[in-house]
């Protein structure tokens, strides 16, 4: 009995572990800064990530060549973007999209390096708790209910010790 | 041969049965009746939308017929015990399996040459050019459909809640007749040419073969020990 | 033989549920951390890493049945029928799951969490199939009888679910040009190892799972047997002439 | 060669046992009556050897054919009457016959149809439909059956229900005019009285053993 609870608190502690560390990740990496703390409390250098929409008739430079300047809005908040890096196709006029880069505040612009696509965190967090919540729970019961059986045929007084490996060992 | 004397006796004594009763083919054809209509009530249909639509109320039609008649094949075998005289008979049971189905077949295929009129009648079709096909298109899908139905007719007899387990086990398994008749019904009633739709023939041969022989194998172990 | 065979396996299959546990750890380690975004699907691909692995492995656990049952009617050996019926019920969780798990990545991928692809119907059919399979299992009153007529069905589903794929992908075209590929465009060695971790962890869970199911089904008819030997001891006690 | 041989028969549904470890043989000629109260497994037993259920473990031949592997062989010279007539309702007393023998592989002819039914009293009713007989008419009808297929092995699950005297003394007659072609016959029953007149030997399934009983055994009383 012992024995399958420690188990189980091992592998949920490696869950749980995974899943901090998962969360860790998409907090440090993944998850972007709305723009107007941004503009209230500029973080000192390191890179951000922010998120918004290319305002429509500012985009200049050569998108092609990976130099382009644009205006970003992101609600009532906006900001000025100097973007160079990799050639990319998803910099168009209306669109939406993550930055990645540095809040330059003595010039008031943003510097940025790369773009990311836009993810919706909810459907792969959804996807994962499914299926390692049904595998997991259905395999506890299954553990547990092995568990059960042992006790129940050990305790009915018609026990014999069956020699095999379906059977009861211990 | 004693093999196909035992089909013989098994349509002939089905179709007595059946003859003197008439309780299967009158409930499928009432039961039927009342399908039709109540489609046509839910959906007040014009010539174009009854052309795109009607394919699939005749086979959702035809099919749920066939399950009563598919259903009541067995159950009637059930009275005196008659299952145990087949079980313990010495004749082959592939032959018995045969023999049911065909008597099934010749239910089903009656009954849907009696309602195809109706439902020419009540969706307006145009139909005259199409008669031919439609009568092979009816004839292969029927034969598929008592192929699988008769093998699961005669699982389900035994069990408890046979009535909703036939239809429950056996639809699933029946989407491939259900999608290529339909599908060769539509182009047989819209009146394309026979290539657009012959490859959806060609699946509902292929369907009846496969699973008349695998049913013709399977029948021994359901009457068995 | 196979009985045999089946017993040999059970002893070890503290291994099996070890091996699934740590390749299953190293995939979502690998899948959530290491992996870096696809270039076209950004981090939605990072659920293709549990939706693939839980895919295949239903279709294996699928096989699996058909193939018992097939045995099952030929030998008539009840630990291969323990073991269908084992394979029969974690087959429907990983269908379910799998369809599921589709479902989410569609929303956002298609912007719709339903639609008529034949991969999509034949894992609905099959689902439909296992619950009829399950359903037919508890409605017969002898269990052998049961487990003769489930194979049966396990048998008859087993060569028409192919059919069913292909008639569904024939209808699909035949309607409209498929406006999506199913899987991602191309495989980098990104994808793959999380893949391939998450699918060897998957496989090694369903044979852990089967095991310790099967020896669930096992048990239980021990209890029930000793139950029985009761009853079977008062009937035999009755005065003999 | 012996008509039945039993070798060591267990039946048991799931765990519950109904009999265990049954051994005995019965000669061709002979007319072998299984006694025994309500669920000693009487029925289970005749059932076995009709080939309608399988034994648990152990072994029983039916004129030297096995009777699990081969079944279909034994299926053509065993015959049952149980409690279900075997009879279709819609069909008339002939076509019931025809089909039930067309089955068999035999094509009995209209005299010998007609002399069957004769012979079981309900030559008048020929061309009735089953629907309309009552239940002691169905078992005079199923003997009819056996006198056009003579089984070399005849079983019989308690004959004597719904049977009237006339009933009885038919029954009685044709189970011996089969003893007289040679045949055996193997029936269960609780009718001691009835049986006792016809039964050459004898037998009682109790707790799951079976008790053989000698023809002067089964006269006495006091085994009962």
């Amino acid at each position: 009995m012992t024995g399958l609870y420690t188990r189980w608190a091992l592998i949920l502690g490696v869950t749980l572990l995974l899943a901090i560390l998962t969360f860790q990740h998409y907090q440090q990496h993944l998850a972007t800064l709305p723009m107007g703390t941004l503009l209230s409390s500029p973080p000192s250098s390191q890179p951000v990530r922010i998120q918004g929409m290319v305002k429509s008739g500012t985009l200049q430079g050569e998108v092609e060549q990976g130099q382009a300047t644009f205006e970003f809005v992101d609600g009532p908040a906006s900001l000025v973007v100097e973007y160079e890096g990799p050639p990319l196709e998803n910099i168009r006029e209306l669109k939406t999209l993550v930055l990645i880069g540095r809040w330059d505040s003595q010039n008031q612009v943003f510097k940025a390096q790369e773009t990311a696509l836009i993810n919706n965190f909810g459907f792969v967090a959804a996807a994962y708790l499914v299926s390692v919540l049904g595998l997991g729970w259905m395999v506890f019961a299954m553990s547990q209910r092995v568990m059960v059986l042992f006790k129940e045929i050990k305790e009915s007084k018609l026990y014999e010790p069956e020699a095999d490996s379906l059977g009861y060992k211990e | 041969m004693p093999f196909f004397k035992t089909i013989r006796w098994v349509v002939w004594k089905d179709l007595i049965s059946e003859w003197r009763t008439r309780e299967t083919m009158s409930s499928m054809l009432f039961f039927a009746l009342i399908v039709i209509l109540v489609f046509s009530f839910s959906f007040s249909m014009d010539q174009d939308a009854a052309r795109q639509l009607i394919a699939g109320i005749i086979w959702v039609a035809f099919t749920f017929t066939g399950i009563i008649g598919l259903g009541k094949s067995f159950t009637s075998e059930l009275q005196n015990d008659c299952l145990e005289s087949l079980q313990m008979s010495p004749a082959p049971k592939g032959a018995i399996y045969l023999g049911k189905t065909a008597a099934n077949f010749l239910f089903m295929l009656s009954v849907e040459i009696l309602l195809f009129p109706l439902f020419v009648l009540f969706f307006n079709l145009d139909v005259i050019e199409a008669v031919g096909t439609l009568l092979i298109i009816f004839f292969l899908a029927t034969l598929g459909l008592s192929a699988v139905g008769t093998l699961f007719s005669a699982l389900t007899v035994q069990i408890r809640a046979r009535e909703v387990m036939l239809p429950v086990l056996l639809l699933p398994l029946a989407v491939p007749v259900m999608i290529a008749a339909v599908e060769a019904t539509r182009g047989a009633l819209s009146g394309d040419p026979f290539s657009f739709y012959s490859q959806w023939i060609q699946l509902l041969t292929i369907f009846d073969i496969i699973f008349t022989v695998v049913s013709f194998w399977l029948f021994e172990f359901i009457l068995d020990s | 033989m196979i009985n045999r065979i089946i017993r040999q396996i059970q002893r070890y299959k503290g291994w099996f549920g070890g091996g699934a546990a740590l390749c299953i750890f190293l995939g979502l380690y690998t899948g959530l951390l290491a992996s870096p975004p696809d270039y076209y699907q950004g981090e939605l691909v990072r659920i293709m890493y549990v939706h693939v692995p839980l895919a295949h492995t239903s279709t294996l656990a699928y096989s699996v049945l058909f193939g018992g049952s097939i045995w099952y009617l030929w030998k008539r050996d009840p630990l291969v029928d323990n073991m269908c019926q084992a394979s029969a019920s974690i087959c429907a969780l990983f269908t379910a799951l799998a369809l599921i798990t589709g479902s989410i990545w569609a929303k956002p991928t298609w912007n719709t969490w339903w639609t008529w692809d034949p991969r999509l119907v034949s894992f609905t059919v099959l689902l439909l199939i296992l619950g009829g399979y399950l359903m037919l299992r508890r409605l017969v009153d002898d269990p052998v009888r049961g487990g003769r007529y489930a194979a049966i069905l396990a048998i008859v589903g087993g060569i028409d679910l192919p059919i069913i794929k292909f008639s569904v992908e024939w209808w699909r075209t035949l309607h409209q040009p498929m406006s999506f590929s199913t899987r991602g465009v191309s495989i980098s060695e990104d994808i793959l190892i999380p893949l391939t971790l998450m699918s060897i962890g998957c496989w090694l869970l369903f044979a852990y799972m089967v095991m310790v199911r099967t020896q669930i089904l096992y048990l239980t008819e021990l209890l029930h047997a000793k139950k029985g030997r009761l009853l079977s001891q008062t009937h035999f006690s009755q005065t003999t002439p | 060669m012996i008509a039945i041989q039993v070798n060591s028969l267990s039946k048991a549904y799931g765990f519950y046992r109904i009999f265990e470890d049954l051994s005995f043989d019965v000669h061709p000629g002979e007319c072998f009556a299984l006694f025994g109260p309500n669920g000693a497994g009487k029925t289970t037993l005749l059932r076995i050897l009709a080939t309608l259920q399988a034994p648990s473990h152990g072994q029983f031949t039916i004129f030297g054919q096995d009777g699990v592997a081969q079944k279909d062989t034994v299926r053509e010279i065993i015959m049952l009457i149980a409690h279900g007539s075997h009879l279709y309702d819609e069909l008339s007393a002939t076509e019931n016959l025809q089909f039930a023998l067309g089955l068999r592989g035999q094509a009995p002819s209209p005299p010998q149809i007609k002399r069957a039914l004769d012979r079981t009293g309900i030559g008048a009713f020929a061309d009735l439909k089953i629907r309309q007989f009552s239940a002691g008419m169905k078992k005079r009808l199923d003997f009819a059956k056996t006198i056009l297929a003579q089984p070399q092995l005849l079983l019989l699950d308690e004959p004597y229900n719904a049977l009237d005297h006339a009933g009885v003394a038919i029954t009685n007659q044709l189970i011996q005019e089969t003893l007289d072609r040679a045949g055996t016959v193997f029936m269960t029953t609780h009718d001691r009285d009835k049986a006792t007149q016809i039964a050459t030997r004898g037998g009682i399934l109790k707790g799951g053993h079976l008790h053989l009983l000698s023809s002067e055994q089964l006269t006495t009383d006091a085994i009962f």
